[in-house]
């Protein structure tokens, strides 16, 4: 068996609109391919729309890929047989906490609903919900039990969606932005909590994010997408200090860091249309280094294994050559 | 014990505001006299042998009509057929609508589409239309099938405006993470989303509850409705056949009229109220 | 800009699978519970119009069991115009009698229609945009109370004032038994005469709808951020009431008019009976009375076509008027 | 430096069903002609709210209960309603959150351009159409897209033609709450470019809003910082960069993980803010502030004024500078 607890390869997503005629078709993923070792942490870091979230819902089955496999521990996940076990091995944070609680339900009732469907609580059910929340933090225990979503604050709430999760023991988690609907300095406590809780349970986490300073703060590894494809990953120093791509360098460039100290000034192709190339590199419309042959054939994911691949023409020659 | 306690609890919570509790009061009124209707009338039930076209005075407070009944008594047992019909044709209505607009919402994708265009298309035909003919075609026409027919016809629009609630607590993430939690379709629909939902519910319980008291009053004055039976429909379309304009016998005319508004209003307040309290999306919906 | 060949077609695509629909409830019901069109039959045959029970056996079917034979028939026959002949107006055929009926209606039903939904629109605006005023409060509970009554309960009060007691309008009817002999400006005047009590009537009644749902679409929209930068951009309170406020407003509500307009349809049935004006509603009340089963049949068909119609003209203006509609 | 707006003790409160709810609490600060000042806070601080009681766009039950607003010497809380319209955009102008809805849905990008310039100054429709495509010049947008519905551009040309929109009438001021909050970081910087371009072109002054302290620090001249509905320190962005004062802000900057330097874990601040209707005795920052003393639960702190700006903490109190001295303790424990 592979030390992978998560395997995706050549995802694909394609959505179409309208259900009658089938005209707007919208490739929201292409050919995604990553691995995700036990209890690291990866991140995918992309603009909106870049197809990070797509990729999040696939591996939690909450939609399906047009094609491509999804493998955990080896096994398919949209096999009939996993698909039930599915909620104990992937679990997912949402975006935002205060949807994820149902309004009409306590805390309480939240966590321990799954543990009792999935019989997961070996003492009483509310024995468990009190570990479970201490466990995240909201001590006294007792007092958040019988609370309602709204009775508590947003950092809370998200405390309360990571304790449900936990609850089901699930190896991995798909963490979909889990602070950006929170003020930054509850969500550096919630990032704190999940590093804990990696060490403590040695969990592996699918970071989603669009913010690279939290990529760097949480993940090993970073992944950059851009319009449905991996355009850079690798370690994520590596990745943050060293970009190799165009558009990861433009997304840093991009980021607000008053100690930036070198003004490394990348030319910033403006750009107001949304439309992506037909063929060729998907990013060569923005790109400052645009070549002939990058407008006309798709470029593979040049490097080595899973350690640090690039898609872009300018590193062929160095990062084939080192595959070889 | 404890659980009805607390559904007492939360309907309590449900009760919105001065204009709700006033409207709560009026359809409580009309429930006692619809009750204790056969106590409260002065005179039995289709008695006809009083002097015609009597207007107002002690002995028939809204005088007679033209077969010589007391009106206040008609009224009276009137009520007891209004307000059937409007309940049981109003929770008929409300269960397919909640659960068509449910589904619909929540499954989407072809099932929940092709219910949608069904209903869109039969949205598009007057219902009173089809209400006269499939009440015009029926054999004969008694109050359970009066019911039936408004029952069975009027949920199109609740279930489109329950389905595009459904839609957006879709969207909310607590039914996506009921999912990772491995819950069934059906624990989702009707114990994640539906409390959810419910003042939405209400709200459009309360106005086809009112659609469902003018139906009858329509189908009743088209001549479509049970002919044994006293409502206040019936009573308006026999004023109406017999001429009462002519007559100049108001009391004959104001009184069903404005029992059918007061009972409307009442439920139209309550309506509102829980909209208003709760703040909740009122689509296109007149309240 | 705004229509497109797909939207169109997307468009009459669904008003002709309406329409279908409606003809074929139309054919099924009547077979599905036909039990008392052989009663009439029956009783047809004994008074002694044996022409017109023959007529009735052949039109329902009960001759012939096949019933896509039967479908066929009715399909082709539908498409010729033909919807059998009226028994109460024998031999006249129904699709004449509907179409002397029908301008009554659409005449009248259209012109309230619009009357309404334009007051209804400055009433709303008004009440909305000073929202929790004496005047927004009274509006709203005048609404209520007119979303509460019966339509031809308005009817027969306006009458008891306007008619009877004040002697304004004629009591009923849409012309005077000596229409003929009236010059062409007598003939118009009378007309409108008759008209302008079921059609204030109508307005009256269909009034509240529009009054509640221009307020709540316009207290939303003023809640939005644009509303608030037009504040701050200092137009004049005229301008963002009406081009930045009622205009959004507005939009959402023109597909709720069709809605309405299938309401106001059936109010106005029961408003023409109580006018005694010749519209559909008159002659599908007689219709009822006298078990005139193929002039019922041809009354919804009449009914459902011009709703359909209807519809797909406000379908088609939408993304005229709506510049988001346009992209989707 | 003159002052071109000048704020004093600024209270903003509006009826609650729990209370009164103190949203905007002796707000003061100043901000120079042609100067960026940044107002930072995380939700709920009352920093729209405070952009909002300047420009008069508090909804109901919100209202000023105290406090002066002079704009070029002018006291703007007495003027009347018809008065305050005539400063509207021609002097002070508003840059909303939320890309989506700054713009009419249903009118065109022209019209709604044009009808800011109309309702202020007198000129010919043509001179305002040819005014309103040099202003669409101005933030790089092509001219043709006068034509357009909003939905018609992406989210961030959109906020362009808001800050185009902002600058028709050349005011004196322009407040700009969260202007690029919902864009991706490539369009937010070239917006934040394209601001401070025409800032240097043009020289009004920006009160910019935003909770994202590093992008602040990129481009204000001075920061307020706000906590529960008070202004608790405001520094030069050097000071800032250097020392942040207020323990507030330095969890603040504790809770931006940085893309340089050495990983470490970041502190961020414990708890949660206060519920505005019942406040904490004292300083409101106490129950979450590391360094909480015996009278900061009892005494509010006075905000104090000296060289580096505003400091309202029992730290920097009485002369004393207790924060430096706990530093230097700290150190030499450690």
């Amino acid at each position: 068996m592979s030390n992978y607890k998560l395997q995706v390869k050549e995802l694909n997503k394609i959505f179409s609109s309208g259900v009658m005629f089938k005209k707007d078709q919208f490739q929201a993923v292409k050919n995604i391919s990553f691995n995700l070792r036990k209890g690291e942490i990866l991140a995918i870091v992309g603009e909106s729309g870049s197809g990070k979230s797509t990729t999040a819902r696939m591996i939690t089955n909450l939609i399906k890929p047009t094609s491509g496999e999804i493998l955990y521990d080896g096994t398919n996940i949209n096999n009939r047989k996993f698909k039930r076990l599915l909620p104990e091995k992937i679990q997912m944070v949402f975006q935002d906490p205060f949807a994820a609680l149902n309004p009409n339900h306590t805390i309480g009732y939240a966590i321990g609903r799954p543990l009792e469907l999935k019989k997961k609580a070996k003492g009483t059910v509310r024995e468990r919900v009190l570990e479970l929340l201490t466990q995240v933090g909201l001590t006294p225990a007792e007092d958040f039990i019988d609370k309602y979503p709204y009775q508590i604050s947003g950092g809370q709430k998200q405390r309360a969606v990571i304790a449900r999760v936990l609850g089901l023991e699930p190896e991995v988690i798909v963490a979909d932005e889990p602070t950006s609907m929170l003020d930054v300095s509850i969500g550096i406590d919630i990032m704190n909590l999940m590093l804990d809780l990696r060490e403590e349970k040695k969990l592996s986490y699918l970071l989603i994010t669009h913010n690279l300073g939290s990529a760097r703060y949480m993940a090993d590894r970073i992944m950059v997408v851009f319009a449905g494809e991996v355009v850079e990953i690798g370690n994520a120093e590596e990745v943050i200090n060293a970009p190799k791509h165009p558009y990861t360098k433009l997304l840093l460039h991009s980021s607000p860091d008053p100690w930036r100290t070198e003004v490394e000034e990348i030319e910033i192709v403006e750009f107001a249309d949304t439309t992506l190339p037909k063929q060729g590199c998907k990013f060569q419309y923005r790109c400052p280094f645009v070549t002939e042959s990058c407008k006309t054939v798709s470029i593979p994911l040049y490097g080595t294994s899973n350690d640090r691949q690039v898609r872009c023409n300018l590193y062929r020659e160095e990062l084939v050559h080192e595959q070889a | 014990m404890k659980k009805l306690k607390s559904i007492l609890a939360y309907l309590w919570e449900l009760i919105p505001g001065t204009k709700g509790v006033l409207g709560l009061a009026i359809i409580f009124c009309f429930i006692v006299i619809a009750i204790f209707g056969s106590y409260i009338a002065p005179y039995e039930k289709n008695y006809i042998a009083f002097e015609a076209w009597l207007s107002p005075s002690f002995t028939h407070w809204l005088g007679t009509d033209s077969y010589g009944q007391d009106i206040l008594s008609q009224m009276i047992y009137g009520t007891q057929t209004s307000l059937l019909v409007a309940i049981v044709a109003g929770s008929i209505t409300t269960c397919i609508g909640v659960l068509v607009g449910i589904v619909a919402g929540y499954k989407g994708g072809w099932i929940g589409e092709g219910l949608m265009r069904i209903v869109d298309l039969f949205l598009i035909i007057p219902t009173l239309a089809l209400m006269i003919i499939l009440a015009s075609f029926l054999p004969s026409m008694g109050v359970t099938n009066t019911i039936l027919i408004i029952g069975l016809l009027s949920w199109l629009y609740m279930a489109r405006s329950i389905r595009s609630q459904t839609m957006s607590e879709r969207e909310s993430g607590y039914v996506e993470a009921a999912r990772m939690a491995g819950m069934g379709d059906l624990e989702i629909m009707f114990r994640e989303i539906m409390p959810n939902i419910i003042p939405v519910i209400l709200a459009n319980l309360v106005l086809v509850t009112t659609q469902a008291v003018l139906a009858e009053a329509g189908l009743s004055f088209l001549g479509l409705g049970d002919p044994s039976a006293v409502s206040w429909g019936t009573i308006l379309s026999l004023a109406h056949a017999n001429n009462a304009v002519l007559f100049n016998a108001w009391w004959w005319i104001l009184p069903p009229g404005l029992a059918i508004a007061c009972l409307c209003f009442g439920f139209i307040l309550v309506g509102n109220g829980i909209l208003d309290r709760f703040q909740a999306n009122r689509g296109n919906a007149a309240l | 800009m705004g229509l497109n060949a797909g939207y169109i077609l997307k468009r009459v695509g669904f008003a002709l699978v309406t329409l279908y629909v409606a003809i074929t409830v139309n054919f099924l019901l009547p077979r599905l519970m036909g039990g008392d069109i052989a009663d009439t039959i029956a009783s047809e045959m004994a008074l002694g119009s044996p022409e017109v029970a023959a007529a009735l056996r052949e039109q329902f079917g009960l001759d012939n069991t096949n019933l896509f034979y039967q479908y066929k028939q009715y399909l082709v026959q539908l498409f010729q115009g033909n919807m059998g002949v009226s028994y109460v107006n024998y031999p006249a055929p129904v699709t004449e009698v509907m179409l002397s009926a029908l301008p009554w209606t659409l005449g009248t039903v259209l012109i309230a229609t619009i009357l309404s939904y334009g007051i209804g629109w400055m009433i709303g605006i008004k009440g909305a945009w000073k929202s929790g005023s004496l005047f927004d409060n009274i509006s709203l509970f005048v609404s209520f109370f007119l979303n509460s009554v019966p339509y031809f309960w308005i009817g027969i009060i306006m009458i008891m004032i306007f008619s009877f007691h004040l002697d304004l309008f004629p009591l009923g009817k849409a012309i005077p038994h000596d229409f003929d002999s009236l010059s062409f400006m007598g003939k118009i005047t009378t007309i409108i005469h008759h008209a302008a009590l079921p059609v204030i009537s109508m307005i009256i009644a269909s009034l509240a709808g529009h009054i509640l749902v221009l307020r709540n679409n316009l207290i939303r929209v003023l809640s939005e951020d644009y509303m608030l930068l037009a504040k701050a951009k200092g137009l004049s309170n005229r301008r963002r009431k009406y081009t930045y406020g009622a205009r959004n407003a507005l939009l959402p509500s023109f597909t709720g008019l069709m809605i309405t307009l299938g309401h106001v349809i059936g109010g106005a049935l029961t408003m023409e009976i109580v006018f005694s004006y010749p519209g559909v509603g008159l002659v599908t009340f007689n219709a009822i009375l006298n078990h005139d089963f193929p002039l019922i049949q041809g009354a919804f068909l009449f009914i459902a076509i011009s709703v359909i119609i209807a519809n797909l003209i406000a379908d088609l203006m939408y993304p005229i008027i709506d510049p988001r509609v346009a992209l989707q | 430096m003159v002052n071109l707006l000048e704020i004093n003790n600024l209270c903003i409160d509006y009826d609650s069903p729990r209370g009164k709810v103190k949203a905007v609490h002796n707000v003061s600060f100043t901000i120079k002609k042609g100067e960026i000042f940044g107002l930072v806070g995380e939700s709920g601080c009352g920093k729209s709210t405070t952009a909002f009681g300047i420009s008069r766009l508090l909804r109901p039950p919100a209202q000023i209960s105290a406090g002066s607003i002079t704009l070029n010497g002018q006291e703007l809380t007495h003027l009347s309603e018809a008065e305050f319209d005539k400063l509207r955009w021609s002097h002070i102008s508003i840059v909303l959150q939320s890309a989506m809805n700054n713009l009419n849905p249903v009118i065109k990008i022209q019209e709604q351009l044009i009808d800011a310039i109309l309702a202020h100054k007198a000129m010919s429709a043509e001179e305002a159409i040819n005014h309103a495509k040099y202003l669409l010049r101005l933030v790089d947008i092509n001219e043709e897209r006068l034509a357009n519905f909003p939905h018609e551009l992406s989210g961030g040309m959109r906020q362009r033609v808001v800050i185009a929109m902002a600058l028709a009438l050349q005011p004196d001021l322009i407040i700009m709450d969260e202007p690029t909050t919902a864009l991706d970081v490539v369009v937010q910087n070239g917006i934040i470019h394209k601001i401070l371009e025409l800032q240097k072109d043009f020289g009004f002054s920006i009160l910019f809003i935003t909770h994202d302290l590093p992008l602040m620090l990129e481009i204000c001249d001075r920061i307020g910082v706000m906590y529960a509905g008070e202004l608790v320190e405001v520094t030069k962005r050097e000071d800032l960069m250097e020392q942040a004062r207020h323990p507030y802000t330095q969890g603040l900057l504790e809770s931006f993980p940085p893309l340089k330097g050495e990983k470490r874990r970041l502190k961020g601040i414990s708890g949660h803010p206060p519920d505005l209707v019942t406040p904490p005795d004292g300083c409101s920052f106490h129950p979450r502030c590391p360094y909480a003393m015996l009278q900061c639960k009892q005494k509010e702190p006075e905000k104090l004024h000296d060289n580096k700006g505003i400091i309202a903490c029992h730290l920097y109190q009485e002369g004393g500078h207790r924060f430096e001295q706990l530093q230097t303790t700290s150190e030499g424990t450690k």
